[in-house]
């Protein structure tokens, strides 16, 4: 393993290198908004189709400029901020969400190398030795954009809302840490590249078989409940919520929302792609000049696939009720990611203790289990035993409870 | 020194009498019967320890009885007790004290607690007397306070409480540096000597140090016994503790936990840091005479008994210190002699504030004119016991206040000539105040005072007697005392004075 | 792949955490797999079996520690020495005593579950770590341990604001504090370049630092830590508040379970890691002392409220094991130790008292409700007044050999001035003591019925008294054994 | 490396200090909270430049168990608070007023 | 780690560093409302770890936001909504007089002290991975490695202890925010 996980960087910074990151950071921004783009109008597309609908088709081939013009309209709509809002924060909160989701993408390798003016670039932002991690930071940070936007607004929906959203985010995000670290145990490594690479010798050693199925699924479910995408979008429940969080925003700010969800399912469908489907790895012929560019291909089919499966969420699955969520969350996903990652950890050992781990794992999820069952059926925990045979009189009760009330005067002395 | 058991039954004795008393609970009547007995077999037994006491030694050496046994190593924690003279003057001096004030304390509601309390500061005393260990010493010593302080508390008069809280502050406080003086002692023998953390009188009392540091331990222990003397400055504690002690806890109060601190003074803080006697003996020396005449002086003014007696402790503690400190074999024979029967006469005089009290409902007698025409067997106690502590020869007081006087003649004549001075001025007055009280017509306040009970009588009787003996017959005392007392001055001076 | 040689693990130096915190665990598991509340009967005497385990895992420890000598173990970060077998022993005897006070109180309170003593044994747990802790980040866990699941023990119970109150005002100083001993922790690590005692002290050993000022910046501010969590003035200012709202039980906890853990902390990391440098920190800890015992007896002489005069009377008492700690010598480390090891039972059976007084509601806490106990309850009355005593010094009782035992040690390493202020403190702070026991004797209100001495209770009380007596009296043993409390390494 | 471990050092000192002055006078339960994160975090950075200085990864372990702590500490303390608030709809310590005395 | 050979590129890091730190530190000892402290909080803990970043301490740095920001403020702010007291600024009377003045007095008086201290020790007096088994800190090699080494041999107990903590922390949550049904008893 490398401390230095990028080679552009080895050689020392010259004023090549630092051209050559930055126009990776223009192209990256550039080609994540297209992607959003496209997403927005590929969701609406494929959702219409779904319903029997068209969809947009008035803007461009196929309506592809819809979201464009729309983007234009909000742009130009009046800005309202409102009265009760706290108007720092609400003018941040947007921002918030959205550079998490941006940062995020940057991790993300959708190619391999390439070698420019001698040096060799690999097709990603930045190779952070910490890696993925740095995704898990951002899914951390997006919860302030949420919480913040929802709090500032000074109105009561929206700030149910942002506490809804963001208890399902720091829920989600235990799990989303408990499969990553499935993953980096597998690839011993936590940079992208190297978890990329680890999986590029073949489809048996992509981590959605190398690991079994089970990390890829949780980590598909919890991704999704992370970017509050469908069926896990409580904190949007119009029935309950008026419209969430962002209930309050309006023209260019409300865009920005709506642009940082969308960056969100995009980056999500990437970060599977990398952690799970081998990232830009694929079948590549030998074609002078134009290697690189196949597995850039593989990488973009890849994601559209996942973008496709969220879409397809959408139009499948009824919206969950939020304690269904929650105890998704905390009572299924967390001890089965947990478990998994104990049983791959035996297995890496030694065959024997992978055994010996799963058989651990299936004993005390079954004692989970019951302590669940147990736990529904004991209802909210008293303290004291039920009035009937309260071998305590009323007016004792009384007294005890008042204790605080007399606390200047002892009252031995009255 | 031959080892025994002896003093180990002595200090038992009392505490199976706690025992005794607590299991009878229910009945004052037993109790006071059970506690009665194990005071009598305890003096009974402290008898018979006089009588075999050096029967059966070296005359070279004055301790009898002897047994040690190290109780914590590292902590220097040894049962150690053995019996010397001195010691044995006391030891009889409480035991005897414990008796008659038991006997003469008949008041209607007497717990079985009061009595454990009373046979516990006995035990405690007895073992404060019988240590031959400078930290079990310390350990009786403070001890005795808790006994002291619940028999004064809770059985005391009105504003007893407020009273035993200062008795107990006071000389709690003085035993803080005192303890830390034991250690530093002791730290100091082992650091000579190696071995084990001891705090052996005979070992401890042949530790090498400066004259300077022997300064500070003489003043750390000093400290703490003249509070419990208490000697003059720092007497301010006992006029509201005896003012309200119930009798018999005064009685044995004063009588014997006084001593603890003369005894202490004389034994430890003497004897154990000879370098500094020659620069605090004229601080001590100065102090007596001031508490002798102070004390006299206020004592003979004084109407009330419990004020004389208070008042007459203080001067006859000054007069014992000026005989512990005069530096010569004498005076220092004279301070133990005048121990016991100081501690003598105030039994007496609070069997007669017994007395009193149960008659008058005080002990005051400035209101009253001619009591020896109404109740002239009691006058004539009173009497007795006064003169003995003012000194009038022919008593006990006269024999010790002589024999100091005598031996501090010879060191120190100055002081000792204004405490000559000072006791014969207290004298005139008292007997011009005495004359008021009981001579001339009978005032009417007076009338219908019933003379001493057989029961009294039987008390004070031998009081008297003892008082008398000691003052016409000192030898017993003076041969058994003195040798021990001939070892401590040879060993503070050893080119001392001896007459 | 690197390879990972993990550092050979000595599990009986480990053991006595491992069981209480393992029984922790059983009693969650089972709290969450029975369908009804765990009985308290249950809870207690599950976890009294704990600590009595723990009790006797010591004893073999002590065993072993005389056979092959002490012994660092886990790279170095855990010590088994004769030190942490002593204070670990106290600490778990401490427990026992601290759960059967808790029982009875929960029954009062009509509490039912395990989570009491789930956090009570949890929070012995850290304690037990600290004392065998070896280098500043396990003195740093342990503590923190100890301190966070007291924090919730002391807001335990619901029904009292005041319980709350106390628990929020421990959490933020000691929250405080904990910042500042890390600080001081960092300062040491960038002073001697290791976190651990031992490496710290043979590098202090070995190279004379010309410019100490780091160490020493580092080394006080924690050694303040040290003084909050053992309530010496003037980090003290918790305490009061902290006793009177606690929970009864839980107060007991302090001056027995925090005070061994903090002070074995304490003495390890001063004597054991900074010894060399103890020219340095002696007057520091000779103003802990002076100040601890002065203001404490001072503040316990006006309180009303048995709680708080409690407090201000065991700030006296942690000025008097500051005296052992600032000898820092084998005999001054032995006297902490049996100081500890003998304040715990007699300040645990006080509570025990206090708690019964105190009654349903926990609440009456005031020197008047004592008056006339000894006359209504002659063995509660009586137990309490030589407790009393004994915490007030008196010959024959274990205060004094305590007490005894400390200025020994303190005086024997020249720290005169100190000893003499400690003394006449403790003389000052007899006067709290004793216008409490005198109450107790006094005529009380007639109407008041007679404490009910539930068997938990009685045990503790029984026990503690025997312990204050036969102690008291006979001292060999347990003076003895501290004697034997050696630190693994001392300069 | 070109910035010297001492800069980092006062900063660290420096946080420390505004997080103690925090504490000291601030009497809102949450915002002292916020205060001791601070000094946390001013010993975290102090561990990590030593760690950095002596080339030892020690320091850095240690950073993070003082993070677990921050963690447990915070978790409880906003218990404690709740607790508290229910009861007395206050978070200012000054309104903390059973106990006087 | 960015291997850079210039000074400027690490001074410019530390002094946006510095200013995030100590900009942030005084947001949250000087804002009245608790969420902008929290949001300053936020800022200093960037600060943090972009400096433990520049220390090449990038695991940490990542940690640090994970935990600090994504974790421990996150409940803070909750914390701070859920109780409502948000938006209710406490008026910041000085119960004691002069108390700011001394606790800026003491505050200044210690880091002085402390700084004073350090820099007469030359900042560090340790040598150089004294310790005795720890892992040294050599570059070239990586650095979560040997974070990983280093929890597993020196502070193995120390890690393993930390689960009490969190145990701790769990169960003290859930029994301090417990309500119980007797307690509206009281309402």
């Amino acid at each position: 393993m490398n401390a230095l996980a990028d080679p552009l960087l080895s050689g020392g910074v010259t004023w090549a290198v630092l051209l050559i990151v930055l126009i990776k950071v223009v192209l990256a921004f550039a080609v994540v908004m297209i992607a959003v783009m496209l997403m927005v109008w590929f969701e609406r597309k494929a959702i219409s189709d779904m319903q029997s609908r068209i969809g947009p088709q008035r803007w461009g081939p196929f309506g592809i400029l819809q979201t464009l013009a729309d983007g234009i309209k909000l742009f130009f709509k009046e800005d309202i901020i409102p009265a009760e809002a706290d108007r720092v924060v609400f003018k941040a909160a947007p921002y918030l969400v959205l550079i998490p989701a941006l940062v995020t993408f940057s991790i993300i390798p959708v190619g391999g190398t390439v070698t420019i003016a001698g040096h060799t670039v690999q097709l990603q932002v930045a190779n952070p030795p910490v890696g993925i991690l740095v995704m898990l930071a951002m899914s951390g940070l997006s919860v302030y954009g949420v919480m913040l936007a929802g709090w500032s607004s000074g109105s009561k929906y929206p700030l149910l809302s942002s506490v809804r959203a963001s208890a399902q985010m720091i829920s989600y995000e235990a799990v989303l840490g408990m499969t990553i670290v499935t993953v980096a145990m597998a690839s011993g490594s936590l940079t992208t590249r190297d978890i990329v690479d680890a999986q590029a010798r073949g489809v048996w050693h992509w981590n959605l078989v190398h690991l079994g199925v089970v990390p890829f699924v949780i980590f598909l479910i919890a991704i999704t409940a992370e970017s509050n995408r469908p069926p896990f979008d409580v904190v949007e429940a119009e029935s309950e919520l008026v419209g969430g969080y962002n209930t309050e925003y309006s023209s260019i700010r409300f865009a920005l929302f709506f642009l940082a969800e969308f960056m969100n399912t995009v980056t999500a469908s990437a970060m599977i792609v990398t952690l799970f489907l081998g990232g830009p790895a694929g079948w590549a012929p030998h074609v002078a000049y134009l290697r690189w560019i196949f597995p850039i291909l593989w990488f973009i089919g890849k994601t559209t696939a996942l973008a496709f499966t969220y879409v397809w969420f959408r139009g499948a699955l009824p919206r969950l009720r939020y304690d269904q969520v929650m105890e998704l969350g905390w009572k299924r996903l967390i001890p089965l990611s947990l478990g998994w990652l104990l049983i791959v950890a035996g297995f890496m050992v030694k065959i024997a203790y992978g055994f010996a781990m799963a058989a651990a794992v299936i004993f005390a999820g079954t004692l989970l289990s019951r302590a669940f069952e147990i736990g529904a059926q004991r209802g909210p925990d008293a303290v004291l035993s039920p009035v009937g045979d309260r071998p305590v009189s009323e007016e004792n009760i009384r007294e005890y409870f008042d204790d605080e009330d007399d606390s200047e005067t002892p009252r031995g002395e009255k | 020194m031959h080892s025994s058991w002896w003093l180990t039954a002595l200090l038992l004795l009392p505490l199976a009498g706690v025992l005794g008393v607590s299991l009878t609970r229910s009945r004052p009547e037993r109790a006071r019967r059970v506690a009665l007995v194990s005071v009598g077999v305890e003096f009974a037994l402290s008898v018979v320890v006089a009588l075999l006491y050096n029967a059966h030694v070296a005359q070279a050496s004055t301790w009898d009885f002897g047994v040690r046994w190290v109780v914590s190593a590292p902590l220097g924690l040894a049962y150690d007790v053995a019996l010397d003279g001195i010691s044995l003057a006391l030891v009889l001096l409480s035991t005897l004290v414990a008796l008659v004030a038991m006997l003469s304390d008949r008041a209607p509601r007497r717990e079985p607690a009061y009595l454990a309390w009373q046979l516990l500061a006995l035990d405690f005393t007895v073992g404060a007397f019988v240590a031959h260990d400078l930290l079990l010493f310390f350990i009786f010593f403070e001890l005795v306070l808790v006994p002291s302080y619940f028999m004064v508390a809770q059985w005391g008069g009105p504003s007893a409480r407020r009273a035993a809280m200062k008795f107990f502050l006071y000389t709690f406080v003085g035993s803080a540096p005192a303890l830390v003086a034991v250690i530093y002692l002791g730290f100091l023998h082992q650091h000579e000597v190696g071995g084990n953390l001891s705090f052996n009188y005979s070992a401890l009392s042949s530790t090498v140090m400066t004259s300077s540091q022997a300064v500070w331990i003489f003043v750390g222990l000093a400290l703490a016994f003249a509070i419990k003397a208490p000697l003059w400055p720092l007497h301010s504690w006992s006029p509201s503790t005896y003012g309200e002690a119930p009798v018999a806890a005064g009685a044995q109060l004063a009588a014997t936990l006084s001593k603890l601190g003369t005894y202490g003074l004389l034994r430890f803080a003497l004897a154990l840091t000879p370098l500094a006697v020659k620069s605090v003996t004229p601080v001590v020396l100065v102090l007596s005479v001031i508490a002798i005449v102070y004390g006299s002086l206020v004592a003979a003014t004084s109407r009330d008994l419990r004020r004389l007696a208070v008042f007459s402790s203080v001067a006859q503690m000054g007069f014992i210190t000026l005989g512990i400190f005069s530096g010569s074999q004498i005076g220092v024979t004279g301070a133990v002699v005048l121990m016991v029967v100081h501690g003598i006469t105030t039994l007496g005089l609070f069997v007669l504030i017994g007395a009193l009290e149960r008659r008058r409902g005080s002990a005051r007698l400035d209101d009253v004119r001619g009591l020896q025409g109404a109740v002239p067997v009691l006058s004539g106690f009173v009497t007795v016991v006064a003169f003995a502590t003012i000194g009038v020869p022919g008593l006990g007081g006269f024999v010790g206040e002589f024999l100091i006087l005598l031996g501090a003649f010879g060191v120190h004549p100055a002081y000792a000539a204004v405490a000559t001075l000072g006791t014969v001025g207290a004298a005139v007055y008292w007997l011009w105040a005495y004359q008021r009280a009981f001579h001339g017509p009978l005032s009417e306040n007076a009338t219908g005072m019933a003379d001493a009970s057989p029961t009294e009588r039987a008390l004070l009787w031998p009081v008297v007697a003892l008082v008398v003996a000691l003052g016409v017959v000192p030898a017993p005392l003076l041969s058994r005392v003195a040798p021990s007392v001939q070892q401590i001055v040879a060993h503070v001076t050893p080119t001392g004075v001896s007459r | 792949m690197t390879t990972l040689t993990l550092p050979t693990i000595n599990y009986l130096a480990l053991a006595p955490f491992l069981v209480m915190a393992g029984m922790a665990l059983v009693l969650l598991i089972a709290t969450a797999l029975t369908p009804s509340r765990i009985s308290t009967r249950v809870a207690t005497s599950a976890a009294v079996a704990a600590a009595g385990s723990a009790l006797v895992i010591t004893i073999v420890q002590g065993w072993q520690i005389a056979r092959h000598g002490a012994q660092l173990t886990a790279a170095h970060s855990v010590v088994m020495d004769g030190f942490s077998a002593l204070a670990t022993a106290s600490i778990s005897s401490s427990l026992i005593f601290a759960l059967l006070i808790a029982h009875d109180w929960e029954g009062r309170e009509r509490f039912v579950g395990a989570e009491y003593q789930m956090l009570a044994l949890l929070a012995t747990s850290g304690a037990v770590l600290m004392t065998e802790a070896n280098d500043l980040a396990v003195v740093f866990l342990g503590l923190e341990i100890l301190s966070i699941a007291l924090y919730v023990i002391i807001a335990f119970n619901r029904r009292r604001l005041k319980s709350q109150e106390s628990s929020l005002k421990y959490f933020l100083l000691g929250g405080f504090a904990a910042a500042v001993f890390m600080y001081g922790a960092a300062l040491v690590y960038g002073a001697t370049g290791t976190t651990n005692l031992t490496s710290i002290s043979y590098f202090l050993g070995a190279n004379v630092l010309v410019h100490p000022g780091l160490l020493w910046a580092g080394g006080g501010l924690m050694m303040l830590a040290f003084a909050f969590k053992t309530q010496a003035v003037p980090f003290h200012f918790w305490s009061p508040d902290v006793y009177e709202g606690a929970p009864t039980p839980v107060t007991g906890f302090h001056a027995s379970i925090v005070w061994g853990g903090a002070f074995a902390a304490a003495i390890r990391v001063m004597v054991s890691g900074l010894g060399t440098q103890s020219d340095t920190w002696r007057p520091i800890i000779w103003g802990l002392i002076v100040l601890s015992t002065v203001v404490g007896a001072l503040f316990a002489i006006t309180q009303v409220n048995a709680k708080r005069l409690l407090a201000y009377s065991s700030v006296t008492h942690s000025g008097f094991i500051w005296l052992g700690v600032w000898a820092a010598t084998a005999r001054g480390v032995a006297a902490s130790v049996f100081y500890i090891l003998t304040y715990a039972p007699t300040v645990l059976g006080s509570f025990a008292i206090v708690a019964l007084v105190g009654g349903v509601g926990d609440s009456d806490h005031y020197l008047v409700k004592y008056r006339g106990l000894a006359r209504r309850n002659p063995w509660v009355g009586g137990s309490l007044a030589l407790l009393l005593l004994s915490q007030l010094g008196v010959p024959f009782t274990v205060g004094f050999d305590g007490k005894f035992a400390v200025l020994a040690a303190s005086l024997d390493a020249g720290n005169v001035t100190a000893s003499v202020v400690a003394m006449l403190a403790a003389a000052v702070a007899a006067f709290a003591y004793l216008r409490w026991v005198a109450s107790l004797f006094a005529e009380g209100d007639p109407d008041v019925a007679p404490l009910v001495v539930p068997w938990a209770s009685r045990v503790v009380i029984a026990s503690s008294v025997v312990i204050v007596l036969v102690f008291g009296i006979w001292p060999a043993p347990l003076t003895h054994l501290a004697q034997h409390a050696t630190l693994y390494f001392q300069p | 490396m070109s910035v010297p471990a001492s800069w980092y050092l006062v900063l660290a000192a420096v946080l420390f200090g505004i997080g103690v002055y925090g504490f000291l006078t601030k009497r809102s339960v949450i915002t002292m909270l916020m205060c001791v994160e601070l000094m946390l975090n001013a010993v975290n950075l102090t561990f990590v430049t030593y760690a950095r200085t002596l080339s030892d990864i020690s320091g850095q372990t240690i950073v993070f168990f003082v993070m677990v702590v921050a963690a447990a500490e915070v978790t409880v303390g906003l218990g404690i608070t709740v607790a508290v608030f229910r009861r007395r709809r206050t978070t200012s310590v000054d309104e903390l007023t059973e106990m006087r005395g | 780690m960015l291997a850079l050979t210039t000074t400027w590129p690490d001074l410019l890091v530390f002094i946006t560093a510095a200013a995030l730190i100590v900009v942030g530190a005084l947001g949250v000892i000087s804002l009245t409302n608790p969420v902008h402290s929290a949001l300053s909080l936020i800022i200093t803990l960037f600060g943090v770890a972009l400096s433990f970043l520049e220390q090449s301490a990038d695991f940490l740095a990542a940690v640090e936001i994970i935990v600090y920001a994504g974790a421990i403020v996150v409940l803070i702010l909750f914390v701070i909504m859920y109780l409502g007291v948000d938006r209710h600024p406490h008026d910041e009377v000085e119960p004691l007089v002069g108390q700011r003045v001394f606790a800026a007095l003491g505050a200044l008086v210690t880091v002085g002290g402390i700084i004073t201290l350090m820099a007469k020790s030359h900042w560090v007096t340790g040598v150089m991975s004294a310790s005795m088994n720890g892992t040294s800190l050599s570059s070239g090699q990586g650095e979560i490695t040997q974070l990983g080494q280093s929890v597993f041999t020196t502070y193995l107990v120390a890690f393993e202890v930390t689960a009490a903590l969190l145990i701790i922390a769990v169960l003290g949550a859930v029994q301090l925010a417990r309500r119980d049904r007797e307690s509206e008893v009281e309402q």
